[in-house]
């Protein structure tokens, strides 16, 4: 039914940096093409403000997602607001695209507890830290809205380093035994922190892992926003109506250090990192939306300054924010807590 | 009131959460067509469909996790573990996300979940048909774990389990799964978590146990010449302190029996808290009459290893003596 | 590279009764094919001797492989004996075809303690209980194989139902990434207990999950002994050249009780279980061999023979056995036991 | 002699043993090409090569099921777990088969692999990686369990857990990774498990820990005008109890510190062998100042969930009060 991709099978829709082979995705208006440019910018921004605050010591230890916007904006934008996302920490900053404050985000990361969020307010769950166990969450999630008979679906976030874990097996397994409305978004930079893609599989695509489920599986260039939300759409439109999950697997290399923490220079190959960072996802888009006649500097700058003025308002509120209540320790962990919690 | 197994307490307190909210739903590796390996969800796909009890496939980490999602799509799922030492691969779930998502929310959102499985040895199975790993999980903040071991209890139990907001782990003694039979109420029966049962009054000596060791404290009572009280805890998070150190106020004199190995076993916490809050009751050792911490043995010398009226006996004996 | 199977992708040698489609392996000579037969009859006579003892009460809960025997058979005479066997409950007694006598075997059924061997006398892990557990023990004896030099490889039993655990994934995944000589065989015979393999996967046919680990996968008959081994006799050529691991499935139907405590009449189709109770396996091949030439009645009651006759000294050289001494609860805990640890 | 911190220790270790015997190997998550999250491999895939120093796939069962067919093959595997929380998924393996598969084999077959991770809070880390999960661990049947305080302590015990026939689960104090800084033994250095370290010889008041509260007590100690015994214990199982005993024999009185949750922590069984040994010399409770039975928190809030000095010493005063 389903068989391993050929090499060349690796979607794309915007061309070449002189035009050739653009494409339109069918059913995206230009409204829609210019606020995935101001998720994109949103994302990049929150970004690169987190690495500055990282390195000013106003946030803490940060997984750096720069060039990973356009798998995250792409994906999301083919949601509906009812669909649920559940992140890894690389898309830490994903409810920014449902309207979440930075602040939020960025207490998170500076270890503040009002960076914790009820994910029913957003259809969002919290940042998976351990790899791949929010796989089975989303299985379950997706699997339940439909055995109440809601039309939503949901979309999951992990690494090409997810796919080795027993968790991605068990509950994508889940996901397409239940016939769950189910994204599998792979965010295949093809590194696990200094672990290279070879040293984590023989496959030769991670999209090919899906024929062992009996689900589609396609592959799609992580740099082209509008490939994965091609991808992405065709997905839940699949799941909505039915047709059970689907893995995707979004193909870059990562450009940045795997977090704030990392020096990556012991591992890379510097050559490929900076031939990558020319290859960026934003300003493809950028240029993608400027040949298409959508986007000019003004509008540009419009939108990267609205994107760095939230950042500036979410981290001088998040300073603002008074210190944790240490009371903070016991007060959620249970609903009804065992009369010994406190003993210490 | 009917006399029933503690199995079939089970199944009624199944049946009967399942009709009373229509949200509960029961999951697991053959609780549908074949009804448990154990018959405990017997008639239950039957009844309440193949929405409502659903064979999985054989994963409990993914059985664990897709639980997780289950409640966050508003149901509050019965997760069946065939056998204790089949729990393992879940745990991993229960430390990361089921005992810490509620606090990850800010204590907005609820995870009332429940993890049900046989345990136990002494029941004659191959290897690893006969752990207690009650310890692992008692040890998890963010969970309950209860432990009956009369078929009330293990209806009442259950029913409070899957009741409660939190999630509850609930350890059914397979030993006494079809032995141990009683009177159990009929329709909606709940026995609150953290509440200790005095077994059986005495006032010489406290016997602490939960599960199929309750019995064989009630044994030993009855085969020596002491006046032991038998305090059956039920409930080891939230654990009821105060009936513990009350009845330790009175006798002075404790044994605390667990099939689980002994090296930070509950029994440890069980002594620990008395050696903390009841020192100057004390007329002796804390003692301990547990499983040894060598792997749960083949089953022809499975006997020597589970705690014994004998071997209670003689710890009660030298604390007399 | 790999892709998915078709329907009529399912390896066969034994023809029809009437001998249409028979064929021979390359290599195996009469002796060889004998010597199946002999595997097959001592495993079929374990099996039927078992439930047997069992019923009297002479041993314990007892896992049935009736109708596995070509699939066991099959595989082992693939090896050689510095090859390394990694069972599941469901081959329990595949240490016979080692050599192992029946009452080692029937001591472990039986609870004894000296139904427990030393893996490296036989090249044969321990009967593993916890479901796909040993598939990452087989990858890991292989890789460590391969990384000393020596040219051994492993194989290593597991069922439908195992495929889809965790381990059974981070096992195949690293023994692919490490190039390990593992062969890996799939028991499918289209149960787990009660759990239909329906429910158990998506897939079309199991061995399709190969795909996405980047090795091959190979579907056979698993009623049919010399389809089994020519294609383990090809994986196992394949990983001692360099060539890594191979998934087999071997496609059958459970045609008896999962053990003996499992009443099947609530879950299964007793019409199909009689059908394929019609296919069993060692008549299968008895007429094979019978058409080939190499089996008359005299020799098939003289094998058969033999197989009851070491299953009574089984039995009773067991039965004579001294009950366990308590004492072993403790002598093999640790090489270097804690003072504490027979504190109780 | 040399001045290192208790990672260069561990380092030092790792390359001396694999130096030392041909058949010990290391492997992990990102422990060859990294050199490991926290550089405690660093070096070793240069020196010995990719077949002595392997980074594994991101599968911490594959990873430890692995390290089980390894020894069968003739190794002496050295197994990291990049971070506490991040070893669970391999506690299935550890407690069926790495626990087991000698006493399976009838005692014949010797599993001397090794297990190290960081463990901890402390360290400002997100969600994670601030867990004490050494009770997970040590309630396992088969497995021995150290956990050094300081650089030459690191060295020498993980030198005995390789060299040790049995599996060994070393916790490395991440807290005090780079701040622990001693003099530490060229060359082979072994520390014997099973017997603890005095770090502090006193005569009031006997505190015991492990890790990164060791210092913790020091602290206390010297902060308070008490004469504080304190206890390193060094290695939990197996557990020196003589040393144990004795200084309770001395003092009758003990705090007993660690930062995992209370509730059937390791201090729950040092408190339960204080209660059953050494009850008579007792002058006041046996008390525990641990981390709390909550998910480990966030890290603004991190320092009111670890026992601190202020904590130990009210805890010591109450003793004396
Ligand atoms: C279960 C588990 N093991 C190990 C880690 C430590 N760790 C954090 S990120 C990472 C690499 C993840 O790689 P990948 O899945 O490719 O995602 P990426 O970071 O590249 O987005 C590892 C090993 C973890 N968080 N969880
Ligand atoms: C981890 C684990 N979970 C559950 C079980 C209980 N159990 C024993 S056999 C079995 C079904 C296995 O099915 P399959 O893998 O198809 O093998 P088969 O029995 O059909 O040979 C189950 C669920 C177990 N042994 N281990
Ligand atoms: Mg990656
Ligand atoms: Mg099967």
């Amino acid at each position: 039914m389903y068989a391993a991709l050929a090499d060349t099978d690796l979607g794309r829709v915007i061309g070449d940096d002189d035009g050739t082979g653009d494409r339109r995705v069918d059913g995206v208006d230009d409204a829609e093409l210019l606020a995935l440019y101001r998720s994109l910018v949103l994302l990049r921004t929150y970004d690169e403000r987190s690495v500055v605050y990282h390195s000013q010591g106003r946030i803490g230890t940060y997984a750096i997602f720069w060039n990973h916007e356009a798998i995250q904006a792409g994906a999301v934008h083919a949601l509906r607001d009812d669909d649920w996302i559940f992140p890894s920490y690389r898309e830490s900053a994903i409810g920014l695209l449902r309207g979440m404050p930075p602040t939020t985000i960025l207490q998170w990361w500076r270890g503040h507890p009002s960076g914790w969020w009820n994910p029913a307010d957003w259809n969002l769950g919290s940042i998976a830290v351990p790899i791949a166990t929010q796989v089975p969450h989303a299985a379950g999630l997706a699997w339940g809205k439909k055995l109440r008979g809601e039309d939503s679906c949901a979309l999951v976030f992990f690494g090409d380093g997810a796919t080795s874990e027993g968790a991605f097996h068990e509950g994508i397994n889940l996901a397409a035994v239940m016939n769950a409305p189910l994204v599998l978004m792979c965010n295949n930079n093809q590194w696990a922190i200094s672990t290279p893609i070879a040293a984590q599989t023989r496959a030769r695509a991670l999209a090919d892992k899906a024929v062992g489920y009996g689900i589609p599986g396609v592959r799609v260039d992580g740099l082209d926003v509008l490939a994965v939300h091609e991808a992405t759409r065709d997905a839940v439109d699949r799941a909505r109506a039915g047709g059970g999950p689907t893995l995707i697997e979004a193909l870059h290399y990562r450009a940045a250090p795997h977090g704030t923490a990392d020096d990556p220079r012991a591992y890379v190959d510097s050559a490929r990192v900076a031939e990558e960072r020319g290859r960026e996802c934003v300003g493809r888009y950028e240029r993608y939306l400027r040949r298409a006649g959508l986007l000019d500097d003004a509008l540009v700058a419009e939108i990267k300054d609205a994107a760095l003025q939230a950042m500036r308002e979410g981290i001088t509120a998040a300073e603002a924010e008074a210190p944790a209540d240490p009371e903070l320790l016991f007060a959620n962990a249970y609903v009804g807590p065992p009369g010994n919690m406190r003993n210490g | 009131m009917a006399e029933l197994t503690l199995l079939e307490a089970v199944n009624d307190a199944l049946h009967t959460e399942l009709e009373r909210d229509a949200d509960v739903m029961v999951l697991g590796e053959d609780v549908g067509r074949a009804g448990g390996v154990f018959r405990a969800t017997a008639g239950l796909l039957e009844r309440f469909g193949a929405g409502r009890c659903v064979d999985t496939p054989l994963a409990e980490a993914g059985l664990l996790g897709g639980a997780v999602g289950l409640c966050m799509a508003g149901w509050r799922p019965v997760v069946e573990m065939q056998y204790d030492a089949f729990s393992y691969p879940c745990l991993d779930q229960l430390i990361t996300h089921v005992g810490r998502y509620h606090w990850r929310t800010g204590g907005r959102m609820e995870f009332p979940l429940t993890i049900r499985m046989p345990y136990g040895g002494g029941v004659r199975a191959p290897e690893l048909h006969g752990d207690s790993p009650e310890a692992y999980y008692v040890h998890t903040p963010g969970i309950k774990v209860a432990i009956p071991s009369t078929p009330a209890d293990a209806k009442g139990l259950l029913a409070a389990a899957i009741r409660d907001p939190d999630p509850v782990v609930i350890f059914e003694p397979k030993l006494v799964y079809r032995t141990a039979r009683g009177e159990v109420p009929e329709g909606d029966y709940v026995v609150p978590l953290g509440k200790a049962r005095i077994a059986r009054e005495g006032t010489d000596v406290t016997l602490i146990a939960y599960g199929a060791m309750v019995n064989v404290c009630e044994l030993t009572a009855e085969a020596l010449d002491v006046s032991c009280e038998v305090i059956d805890i039920r409930s080891l998070r939230p654990l009821d302190e105060e009936t513990i150190l009350d009845s330790v106020a009175k006798t002075g004199r404790v044994v605390i029996v667990h099939e689980a190995p002994r090296t930070a076993g509950f029994g440890a916490e069980l002594a620990a808290l008395i050696a903390e809050r009841a020192i100057f009751d004390l007329q002796g050792p804390v003692l301990r009459v547990t499983g040894y911490d060598v792997p749960y043995p083949y089953w022809t010398i499975e006997d020597a290893y589970m705690p014994s009226v004998e071997r209670v006996s003689a710890a009660v004996r030298s604390l007399l003596g």
